[in-house]
């Protein structure tokens, strides 16, 4: 583990917690998987934000509030009581398939991931499902996934009252239209480009109706303030290894 | 109604050669001792069932052959990475995987735990699951016009295995908010349980503890055993030994390596945590 | 999260006619004071839902003219004998009755709790209860040949109302064993509460007490009112009055003894127990 | 309440319990209802005889070992862990069908009971369904009842591991028949006659093989000594008003 010599002055995980939190102001209750640390940084810094309007919990660890075991988050979505929730997968595609599961052949795969976890009900279950993927290639955004472990859209007759509602990388944010099944460009972050986007990108997406494509805003130093002291706080207690590497902070074995 | 505590060697005993057994997630109560004393016991085809997700008790019982079918909604090391032997038999197309997602797997425990011969879930609806999965159907909600619903057949674990903070003489387990443990119990035909310790209060009796406690109607063998879900955390009791966990993902990543792992903290002997 | 505590009757201010509320059944938390403050509302045509039975709360409230439909396995005063007002409005057809039975109810409510459409149970089937009960069916068991099973559809009530001994400031309410009061919290769209006291303590960030404690974000609103489950006992609490409950069961037989009890007992002002 | 001014060598309520007793015998759990004081004492001499073997659970006590609340009862009967339960009726007829709902027509009944509990689950589950009837009368024992609460027998594809095992009332021990689905007086209680059961039987019903009626045994002294004290002691916790008349003991108000 390295010290960093100098403290950039915006981190890029930083620009990546306030954007997410944008997109969960004023929703009443963000669950968060077991091991996503951005997401779970920006439910944070919402919840400091607004601390009597917004609920966060965080899957698996002890410091929620649920108390009947595994089956309570899922049961939570089924009852409309969870608003946001992130999903990742090993691939994404420009549908907002997600796969979990393996590249290549099911039976005898290139590429097994640990499996589908609850995507293939909470993606259908809660209004707002952020999928979230750090690296940003072709890699993992594909243009048809090798396994849907959830469809990003389904026919008519099927109950869905949630699915994707965004994607955001360590490039960029998307927007997604659920009836055109296509993702929209919203924003890049700061240090790159439309053309990076692009080339990292297998699936064909659309610009932002004007053309142009701005740069996803960086938090403001009030707001950096906050996640550098009571998130960055709050988050070492769940995932410390990513606190620390991030923030220089946390309960490193 | 007591319950006589026994030894892990004899709790694992009752444990046949394809025997289905549902085991917690990484992050509640594993207990790696018994999974351990199964590897030395040789115990071959098993079928795991992760409740709804399995760790390092399934990638070692995986590793050391004990396995032939999986059924989870994952089998992760979580933060350290891929789980090295599962990931390895799963792309040598040796290990049968059943891949579920959490609610089903916990909807088809609870039709056990009702008796019933299956449960429904929304959700699944043309995900790629369904397309591997014969046992699990999709068919009409009665009570509407068009509406599709998965149906998932019941199911019954031979075994429920877990480790726990403390028992009490009766028998009785104290879960705390671990409450897919009690599911567990409820739906499996018999469940072994180890337990840091065993303790004269009566935790059932006493209305403070009672509800976060497993009724001892539901617990068929115990064995008191210290550090049992090392190295593992034990909520309550203690944190993950990270750095053998470190050590487990080096070594595991070959073949190799993962017997020596073997031999070094299974074969050898018991292990103990050695740092407090 | 800090939930600021009302009074009782700004509690039932929030139901409106034809509510459909689920109560818990007569051993089990019954906030009295809540039925009483809904007689004094004058509410009508409530659509009761026994989980899985009800009692003295049912009956008061059958009595007054508050209900139309009580949905339950039972309507009893226990040992006391027959519930009166219950039994005079059945006899005399004023109420309807949707005859269940325990856990069918508790499936209906289950399948709320797991947002599925319905739910399925065993038994039931030859029973009366089927023929009066449009909006349960007889359906078949996909996973084998010539099986029917009951489909029961889920139920979500409007309200559940409880009573318990204490809320901490958060909002979460120690229930301790009586988890049909958990289900029904999840089950419905808003959970009253009555507790005898909001503690300082946080009960849900205990790991003892976090097993017996409902979360409070299924919790709508509470009031602090001392014996609020009078003249019903409060596991934990106090026992029933005995004296009362005969008093009320000799009152109760004829309507015009009932108009009196109403008078002394529900309209002029909230009675406290006398004897500690 | 009146104190009797002898006590009886044997109660009747003693005769029942050890008749009922017997039927537990060896069983792994017993589940009484809650209003239920004769068969709760039988549960609690069977296991003060087997304290190892024979569990016993009182619905709605605190004195079980449930806590799943109210559902965990017909859980267990559902994963088959429970070999004996017990059910009354307002009626009940000579096919074992029971009625805990009403006499007359079911939309203006001429008497309304509370309702069928858990009947309609328990009576197919259990394997052995003991039915309990103090009062034993035309009035109660009929030869068909007005309303079904739960069948005493179901056609072969009803899935259905339990049902009624045998009828004990005040007066006498009935065997039930799955196959011919007809009650078989096994013995009449001391002090009654095969004329009297006759008269007061609303059904028809099949006498011993041998057509010998014999007398339901009486308890001995060491299980009168045992129903007096721990059984009676046991039963005030939780009858207290049963526990007080009978055996002259409890906490009564």
């Amino acid at each position: 583990m390295t010290t960093p010599t100098e403290t950039p002055t915006v981190r890029p995980e930083e620009v990546l917690i306030e954007a997410i939190s944008g997109m969960l102001a004023g929703l009443s209750h963000v669950a968060v998987g077991a091991s996503s640390p951005i997401p779970g940084a920006a439910a944070f810094l919402t919840n400091s934000r607004a601390p009597t309007k917004t609920r966060v919990s965080i899957l698996g660890s002890e410091r929620n509030f649920f108390n009947e075991g595994a089956r309570e988050l899922f049961d939570l979505a089924g009852q409309g009581r969870i608003d946001a929730f992130f999903l990742s997968g090993g691939q994404i595609d420009g549908q907002a398939n997600v796969n979990l599961v393996a590249v290549g052949d099911y039976r005898k795969p290139k590429a097994r991931f640990p499996g589908s976890f609850g995507s293939a009900h909470m993606y259908y279950l809660v209004p707002r499902v952020i999928l979230f993927r750090w690296e940003h290639s072709r890699r993992t955004l594909v243009e048809q996934v090798d396994f849907i472990s959830a469809p990003g859209v389904s026919p008519a007759n099927v109950h869905r009252p949630g699915g994707p509602h965004a994607l955001i990388t360590n490039l960029c944010l998307f927007d997604f239209d659920r009836q055109r099944a296509r993702f929209r460009l919203r924003s890049v972050h700061p240090g790159h480009s439309l053309e990076e986007v692009r080339d990292q990108t297998g699936f064909d997406f659309d610009l932002p109706e004007d053309g142009q494509v701005p740069f996803t805003p960086t938090p403001d130093a009030a707001t950096l303030e906050t996640i550098r002291g009571p998130v960055a706080r709050r988050l070492a207690e769940v995932y410390p290894t990513f606190a620390a590497r991030v923030f220089d902070l946390g309960s490193a074995a | 109604m007591d319950i006589t505590p026994t030894s892990v060697e004899s709790l694992v005993s009752q444990v046949e050669d394809g025997a289905m057994i549902a085991l917690p997630p990484q992050y509640s109560n594993c207990s790696l001792v018994m999974a351990r004393a199964l590897i030395r016991r040789g115990v071959r085809d098993l079928h795991l069932v992760g409740v709804p997700q399995m760790g390092l008790h399934a990638d070692l019982l995986i590793g050391a052959g004990c396995v032939s079918v999986v059924e989870t909604a994952a089998v992760t090391m979580g933060e350290y990475g891929l789980a090295p032997r599962f990931t390895a038999a799963a792309k040598a197309g040796t290990l049968k995987v059943l891949d579920g997602t959490c609610p089903a797997i916990l909807t088809q425990l609870q039709a056990s735990e009702k008796g019933t011969p299956f449960g429904v879930l929304r959700g699944m609806i043309g995900s790629d699951l369904l397309k591997h999965r014969d046992d699990w159907k999709v068919g009409e909600n009665p009570f509407a016009e068009n509406d599709p619903i998965v149906y998932l057949p019941a199911l019954k674990p031979d075994f429920t295995m877990m480790h726990a903070l403390k028992a009490d003489r009766e028998g009785n387990i104290w879960l705390g908010v671990r409450r897919e443990l009690m599911l567990m119990a409820r739906a499996s035909a018999a469940t072994l349980v180890t337990v840091e310790e065993i303790v004269d209060e009566n935790l059932i009796a006493d209305p403070v503890t009672a509800a976060g406690t497993l009724p001892a109607i539901y617990v068929s063998a115990i064995a008191e055993v210290a550090d049992g879900a090392w190295p593992y955390a034990l909520p309550g009791g203690y944190r993950e030994d990270e750095a053998h966990l470190r050590e487990y993902m080096t070594l595991a990543q070959t073949e190799e390596g993962f017997q020596t792992y073997l031999q070094r903290f299974v074969f050898d002997g018991e292990p103990r945590v050695a740092a407090e």
